[in-house]
């Protein structure tokens, strides 16, 4: 399959902070891709270039062969483009439900006028779209907690929560910014099944940032590894390992790498 | 439902005593922005109700007035007026500004009730389209064409005398300025300048200075204490000689107290009522009250008066209409009839002498002018109109 | 040092999360609190610190003891005098404060200002990433530095009790050693007593002297660290030992029918 | 969120179409048909008066959820309403009068122009945020009022115009009652609109532009559009309620519409409730009638100590600040929230503490 | 000439508004709301000034310093019995609550001393200083000296004082804050009482320039342009602004209005407020909301 994201020379300037410096890579459709680095390197950045949070100082971003550098966040999430944050960015006062509802925003219609009429057009929509988010649901396994404000969950189930209105997109390319940050060995696993669901039942091209190196190893088809802005490394997991850089700037001389045991 | 337009009062309204009562409605600006003149006006209305019952009341009725503190937001004296029409079942209405009364006009004309407020508009004169609404001094308009006689009459030197506008951005600041203008041009008056003062304004000097280009003889000031006082000190610290006269509401003791005797020296104005130390024969009244209260004619001033005399005029109304209907209870429309047959009704000299008629709300033209001297203000004319 | 006996606390008036915890520190130890998402960690921490009030929760039964006085409706700021000090979840930077200032932030209750700035650059030798971060506005760092600042600063204060609640979180793995080998290096020169909630259990019991596991709002497991770093069931929840799901390299797929 | 008619209890559900109806049990149904009658029954027992207060309070409780939709819901805080108030009068009163067109005509006609203007001054949001954003608005009421008043040979300039009441067939809606019908039933079409909004797509939209913008457009929101949409949809029903209040008062003038009054629809929602229809009705009714409750109070009092009137008036203001902080203190979630507690205490009452 | 007395003009009326934008700037800084019981506090100074000066029969000075110390006290007492109530309350509650202390206060001022205007004796000298031909009165000269010197305190203030820093820190982030052991509640406070002190000060020029009453309060809402166009966090923003605001209003009145018919004076501002905000959403030394993800 050929690539989905298309990165290309991307630099990202902040006055004199170079958060992004002349990154390239490729992301092919159906894998899961895992970005990683040292803290500060950019890797959510990267991410906000590909959301459209941030526009490129210079360089383009192609999805589907489609440049999208100057389009609007909006825009590209009607593409298909979905993300969950590094800092939970969730709509506390709002159920899980609603807060996944608002997953399927542009992909639902009715508007002012349907919605306010409420009969007919507007209902049905919101019932039909009400079984997809009960999908999500089930897949996350969020069914005891849907009407929970999620303002009160606790960190990792607001952090599930958050995968669930990225997935309620029904995306072709998800964008997870640290979705494991916060959970113990076994709640990682768990993170990592349902990672890996989207990606062989779903068939939905994952993007992943993580520091645990056990994770993004086991997981992912391709890495790319930034520092200081710069693109450092690239390649399979195994080359990514033995790839010197790599090794010196972020993994370390004599760090193990095991499934959720790294140090 | 019931009928909402009539006004008239619950049958049994009438006391045991067999009087029949009449309610007044009053709304007064109290706490509002009008409330250093407002105040001392609402307690001149309620001491004439008061005095009336010191001295037995009126003969076969139970009059009262209530009053209620709108704070000069129009929004509340709808309420309020909704309140004294339906609640208290008043018949009749002394109210306060022009902006509340103007938005009351078609209110009050369907309900009928007639009503009586310190705002002169000449807008309130229009029988067709205010047909409950009466003046009790001269309006802003009839000022102002007093003062432009005044001016041509007095005027020296050689040049046709020229005048400034100052005004501010609402009904009744703008209420008066067409009327002058036309009538300046009538004269011979050339009106040089106008300018806009706000209400709140604690400087106004750009305005000032703009006029002095135009350097008039004269500036009419339609405005309330607040923003003449700013006027009259910002021309002194300009050194500007234009003479100032200001409107009824320019004028008064308050201005003298704010600005200092020494700037308000030589400041002219429109003197509609009599002040408390003047000494008039209608004063006799207030004296009278004012010691049953124990006070003296310092606890009051020139609003007062005005307050006390708009009441007096109602009530003279009120007493006409019952003599005329002495049975049932007495409606908004007889109280107009009565209203509409005063002729003539002598104040005393705390105002001009009142007259009304089918065809003319307007109580009278007249007016005297007054100028500060030494700190106090000193009438320079009798009572006269622009007619005369 | 700090007794926690049968705590209870609740938020909102009606949600119940912690049920009776009991813990102890002994003065100059590290003392780990592991347990899954929810299980109370943070509102522990956050009722010895005194920070319940600020969320609408509320100490419903039990005591806290430091030092041998009860501290349970001791206000925040007089804790911090007291010498407790919490590194809060989340980090909460200021973000409108640079991180120079941030650093400030964190020594406000210490008298001895001419020290101040020495540890500044002390912290900036323990993360030179902030130093090079200096007069940025903490709100742009990224989530990492945020992290690092937010344990600089609980450094700053110089308590005598530190609690820091999931520090490695969103750490880069070789710093998060570095993190807490200075963790055990400042706890053994300068006799810092510290009560840590990780994620990362194999980490914090590496350097810790105690562990408790807690679930549900109550303690589970205790003991010490090395015999809880081989404890079973332990490793098996809380670390993740991967065995079993692992196939060829990636995890399995659970076996289960979707969409 | 608070929801007007959700109610958030035990009982299961069959299907998502139950789960998402508004008025769910028969018990329910029968509530709000109560409810409805005493509403449209309540000319034939009421006074007058009280029905020319609730008039009032229904024109209010209109403009109220219509500041809501743009403050609660969408977290934009507004501090213009009295002048878009203003262009929904003015619009109808020179449309019926100047131009002779049916009340029935403006009366939506004024929603419309006051929904342009307000969306033409919803603008800045695209930029601002929060207080910025308020100020801005508050721009809007200064430079509206500005304009009514300079643009004489339309508005009448400060001296303002005069209307009628509005006509079927040949009978006018000249007596309280009938104009009551008229503004509860707009009341009540405005509510059962707004409700079902906020409850799709549209609604939730809202709600994540004021919880978290940026998320939020990650979600594929256009922020802009829905900002300026919120204040459009607002503006409609302020507009509305302007255009009902002149019509109520016959009149329109610059003054009629100042500052004071914007602040009064910003206290309605806040003491009402921020982001709930219910509250925004109920903060309409304590705002209108705690003043005409407080001047009752004055009256009684000034009856036994008539030289202190003065005090006592000034007592009234006194009371009213009071009033709205011991409020906020005691109940910071408004109204509805303490409606909310009353329901809860009685639907299990007997088995309460 | 004409124009260089607008400026000048601006300049000294704008030091009045800048004074009392100071107030909103401080309570915004440390804890986000806008004060709308500023014009309140800027009300009661001249009046307890007044009352201390005929009471007492001092001078103008001690009066002014009596002034300030009520202030603070009137500062604190708000602080304690509204606004730390409201300590976990959103933002948007304290407004409310600032705006019903608005209406507690004006009601409080017309029980105790009812609705007629009342003057100070001469305290600053009467006849207006020449300046080359540019005329200036001594009061507005007092305030902007008096300006120009709280700029420079409250600058070194805010940069070298630990309350400075707490200050930021609580309007940033209050639970954070608290963790530092600061204390909200004491920041809060001192930064009430100061407000209400700036507040004060304001209002006794005020007094000295036009007498007092009620209306006065309407300063408050007059100077919200000043605060945004300077920015809601910014102490220099809110004198400069004040400045600005000045002078764009007398050269509005001095240049427009003969061309439209006047009025010009109090819209204007917020004309230019909004086209400037259009540029710089945070006024032009507020700092930028900062949001990342
Ligand atoms: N809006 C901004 N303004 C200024 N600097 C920024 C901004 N956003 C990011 N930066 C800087 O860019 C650099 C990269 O940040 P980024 O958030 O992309 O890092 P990251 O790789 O995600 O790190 P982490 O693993 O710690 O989350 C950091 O040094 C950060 O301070
Ligand atoms: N502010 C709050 N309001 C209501 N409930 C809360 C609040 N904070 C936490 N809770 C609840 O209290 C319980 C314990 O939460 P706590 O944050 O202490 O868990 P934790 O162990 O720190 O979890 P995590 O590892 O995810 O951080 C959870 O069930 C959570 O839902
Ligand atoms: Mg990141
Ligand atoms: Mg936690």
């Amino acid at each position: 399959m050929g690539p989905i994201l298309e990165i290309e020379n991307v630099s990202l300037h902040f006055g004199g902070v170079k958060a992004l410096d002349q990154v390239s890579f490729s992301i092919n459709e159906g894998e899961i891709f895992s970005l990683i680095g040292p803290n500060g390197a950019g890797k959510t950045s990267m991410l906000n270039c590909i959301s459209g949070l941030y526009q490129p100082t210079s360089g383009s971003i192609r999805y589907k062969g489609k440049d999208i550098t100057d389009m609007k966040p909006y825009e590209r999430t009607a593409l298909g483009i979905a993300r969950a944050f590094q800092n939970i960015a969730l709509f506390a006062h709002m159920s899980v439900l609603d807060n996944i509802k608002l997953g399927r925003h542009t992909l639902m219609k009715s508007g002012v006028f349907s919605g306010g009429i409420y009969v007919g057009k507007a209902s049905k929509e919101e019932i039909e779209h009400r079984e997809k988010v009960e999908e999500v649901i089930e897949f996350l396994e969020l069914q005891d907690i849907r009407h929970k404000p999620v303002g009160t969950l606790p960190y990792g189930l607001q952090k599930r929560v958050e995968v669930g209105r990225a997935l309620a997109l029904n995306p072709e390319l998800i964008l997870l910014d640290e979705p494991m940050a916060g959970m113990n060995g076994a709640e990682k696993e768990r993170m990592s099944q349902f990672i890996l669901d989207m990606h062989e039942v779903m068939k939905t091209t994952v993007v992943l940032i993580e520091h645990d190196l056990g994770v993004v190893m086991s997981l992912s088809h391709h890495i790319a590894v930034l520092d200081f802005g710069k693109r450092i490394g690239f390649g399979t997991p195994k080359e990514v390992r033995e790839n010197p850089d790599v090794i010196k700037a972020y993994i370390g001389e004599d760090t193990v790498i095991e499934g959720g045991k790294t140090w | 439902g019931q009928d909402s337009a009539s006004p008239s009062t619950s049958s049994d309204s009438s006391g045991s005593d067999g009087k029949r009562t009449v309610v007044v409605g009053g709304l007064y600006d109290i706490t509002g922005g009008t409330g250093d003149v407002g105040t001392p006006y609402a307690e001149g209305e309620k001491a004439y109700f008061e005095y009336l019952e010191m001295k037995g009341g009126v003969e076969g009725l139970n009059l009262k007035l209530i009053g209620k503190d709108y704070a000069y937001q129009i929004p509340e004296a709808q309420k309020l007026y909704q309140e004294l029409r339906d609640k208290e079942k008043a018949v009749a209405i002394l109210g306060w500004g022009t902006g509340d009364t103007e938005a009351l006009r078609q209110q009050v004309a369907s309900d009928q009730l007639p009503f009586i407020s310190a705002s002169y508009s000449e807008n309130l004169k229009n029988i067709k389209e205010s047909p409950y609404n009466f003046l009790t001094a001269a309006s802003y308009s009839d000022q102002g064409r007093a003062i432009l006689k005044w001016i041509v009459e007095n005027h020296e030197g050689d040049n046709p005398p020229t005048l400034a506008l100052l005004y501010n951005d609402t009904a009744f600041g703008r209420s008066p300025i067409e009327d002058i203008k036309a009538y300046a041009k009538e004269v011979g008056v050339e009106v040089v300048d106008e300018q806009v003062i706000d209400v709140q304004a604690t400087e106004a000097q750009s305005q000032l200075l703009n006029m002095e280009k135009k350097n008039p003889d004269y500036a009419i000031i339609q405005q309330t204490w607040g923003a003449t006082s700013t006027i009259l000190r910002d021309a002194k610290t300009l050194g500007i000689d234009t003479q100032f006269i200001g409107l009824n509401w320019a004028a008064g003791e308050g201005i003298i107290d704010i600005v200092g005797a020494d700037v308000a020296e030589g400041y002219m104005g429109i003197l509609s009522h009599a002040f408390p130390y003047e000494d008039m024969p209608g004063m006799a009244e207030i004296k009278e009250y004012l010691d049953a209260k124990g006070k003296t004619i310092d606890d009051i001033n020139q609003k007062f008066v005005q307050g006390w005399v708009a009441a007096k005029i109602m009530v003279e109304a009120i007493k006409i209409a019952a003599e005329k209907y002495p049975d049932g209870d007495l409606t908004g429309p007889q109280i107009r009839e009565g209203l509409e047959s005063i002729q003539n009704l002598d104040l005393g000299g705390l105002a001009a002498n009142v007259s009304f008629a089918p065809d003319n709300h307007a109580g009278t033209e007249k007016i005297r002018l007054g100028i500060v001297k030494n700190g106090k203000w000193e009438p320079i004319t009798d009572y006269f109109s622009h007619n005369d | 040092m700090l007794r926690v006996n049968n705590l209870e606390a609740v938020y909102q008036k009606m949600i119940l999360a912690l049920r009776g915890i009991s813990l102890h520190v002994k003065e100059g130890q590290i003392v780990a609190l592991l347990g899954s998402n929810g299980a109370g960690k943070s509102t522990t921490l956050k009722a010895i610190s005194g920070l319940l009030a600020a969320e609408d929760g509320h100490i419903t039964d039990g005591t806290i003891e430091f030092q041998g006085e009860i501290i349970n409706n001791t206000s925040p700021d007089q804790l911090v005098k007291k010498g407790i000090f919490l590194c809060m979840e989340g980090r909460r930077i200021f973000k409108d404060l640079t991180v120079e200032e941030n650093l400030y932030a964190g020594a406000y209750t210490r008298k001895d200002r001419s020290a101040i700035k020495k540890d500044i650059e002390k912290i900036y030798g323990y993360f030179p990433k902030l130093k090079m971060l200096e007069h940025r506005k903490a709100g742009y760092l990224s989530g990492g530095e945020q992290q690092m600042l937010a344990i600089g600063r609980g450094l700053m204060a110089k308590p005598k009790l530190l609690l820091l609640d999931e520090p490695s979180l969103g750490i880069a793995p070789l710093l998060v050693k570095e993190i807490f080998d200075n963790i055990k290096k400042i706890n053994e020169e300068e006799g810092l007593t510290i009560l840590v909630v990780e994620q990362n259990a194999n980490i914090a019991l590496s350097i810790a002297d105690y562990g408790y596991i807690i679930e549900n709002g109550r303690v589970v497991m205790k003991g010490e660290a090395a015999a809880l770093l081989e404890d079973k069931t332990i490793s098996e929840h809380y670390l993740g030992t991967g065995k079993g799901l692992k196939k060829g390299g990636i995890y399995r797929r659970r076996q289960r029918i979707v969409w | 969120m608070r929801n007007l008619f959700v109610r958030e209890c035990g009982n299961y559900k069959t299907s998502y179409k139950k789960d998402m109806k508004l008025f769910g049990t028969k018990s329910e149904i029968i509530k709000w048909l109560i409810l409805l009658i005493i509403l449209l029954t309540l000319p034939l027992y009421a006074s007058n008066y009280w029905v020319g207060l609730l008039t009032l309070c229904a024109i209010s409780a209109i403009g109220a959820i219509g500041l809501n939709i743009l403050t609660g819901f969408t977290g934009q805080i507004s501090i213009g309403v009295g002048a878009f108030l203003g262009v929904g009068g003015y619009t109808t009163a020179i449309l019926t009068t100047t131009y002779g067109l049916s009340f029935w005509i403006s009366l939506p006609l004024a929603g419309i122009v006051t929904a342009l203007v307000g969306g033409l001054f919803g603008i800045p949001s695209l930029r601002l945020k929060g207080l910025y954003l308020a100020i801005a608005t508050l721009a809007a009421q200064v430079i509206i009022t500005f304009i009514i008043s300079r643009w004489d040979r339309v508005t009448g300039g400060t001296a303002g115009m005069v209307l009628s009441r509005p006509v079927i067939g040949n009978y006018v809606l000249t007596s309280n009652a009938s104009y009551y019908y008229l503004t509860i039933i707009i009341l009540m079409l405005t509510v059962l609109y707004s409700v079902n909004l906020l409850r799709t797509r549209v609604g939730r939209a809202f709600l994540a532009v004021r919880d978290r913008d940026i998320a939020a457009q990650i979600m594929g929101i256009n922020l802009f559009y829905y900002k300026v949409l919120a204040f459009i949809i607002s503006s409609f029903f302020v507009g509305i309620a302007g255009a009902l209040l002149a019509h109520y008062t016959m009149i329109v003038s610059p003054e009629l519409y100042n500052i004071q009054v914007s602040i009064q629809y910003l206290a309605m929602v806040l003491i009402g409730g921020l982001g709930s229809i219910l509250g925004s009705i109920l903060g309409a009714i304590f705002i209108t009638l705690l003043p005409v409750g407080l001047t009752s109070v004055v009256d009684l009092l000034t009856a036994y100590m008539p030289d202190l009137y003065q005090l006592f008036s000034a007592f009234k203001e006194f009371v009213f600040g009071l009033a709205i902080i011991l409020f906020l203190i005691f109940e910071p979630g408004g109204l509805a929230h303490i409606w909310q507690n009353i329901k809860n205490y009685f639907r299990v009452w007997p088995f309460s503490y | 000439m004409f124009l260089l007395q607008m400026l000048i003009n601006g300049i000294v009326v704008g030091s009045i508004y800048g004074l009392v934008a100071l107030g909103f700037v401080l309570i915004y800084r440390a804890s986000g709301a806008l004060n709308l019981a500023n014009g309140e506090f800027v009300l009661f100074g001249p009046y307890i000034c007044l009352v201390i000066m005929t009471s007492l029969n001092v001078p103008f000075l001690a009066a002014f310093i009596g002034t300030l110390i009520f202030s603070a006290v009137l500062g604190l007492v708000v602080e304690r019995l509204v606004i730390r109530q409201l300590q976990n309350a959103p933002t948007i509650s304290v407004i409310m609550a600032t705006l019903g202390l608005s209406s507690l206060l004006a009601g409080a001022v017309h029980i105790i001393w009812g609705h007629s205007t009342r003057t100070f004796p001469p305290v600053f000298p009467q006849t207006p200083l020449n300046l080359g031909g540019i005329i200036v009165t001594p009061v507005y000269l007092w305030s902007f000296i008096i300006v120009v010197i709280l700029l420079i305190v409250f600058s070194i203030f805010f940069k070298f004082s630990k309350i400075g820093l707490a200050m930021r820190a609580v309007a940033d982030d209050r639970q954070a804050a608290l963790s530092m052991g600061m204390s909200v509640k004491f920041v809060l406070a001192v930064t009430w009482m100061i407000a209400a002190m700036v507040a004060g000060i304001g209002g006794i020029l005020l007094g000295n320039i036009n007498g007092v009453n009620p209306t006065m309060s309407a300063i408050g809402l007059t100077v919200l342009p000043v605060v945004i166009l300077g920015g809601l966090d910014s102490v220099i923003g809110a004198i400069i602004g004040g400045f600005l605001i000045g002078i764009i209003q007398n050269l509005a009145g001095g240049y427009l209005d003969p061309l439209v018919g006047g009025g010009l004076k109090d819209v204007v501002p917020f004309i230019v407020v909004l086209l400037i905000l259009m540029l710089k959403p945070h006024g032009l030394f507020g700092s930028r909301g900062i949001e990342r993800v």
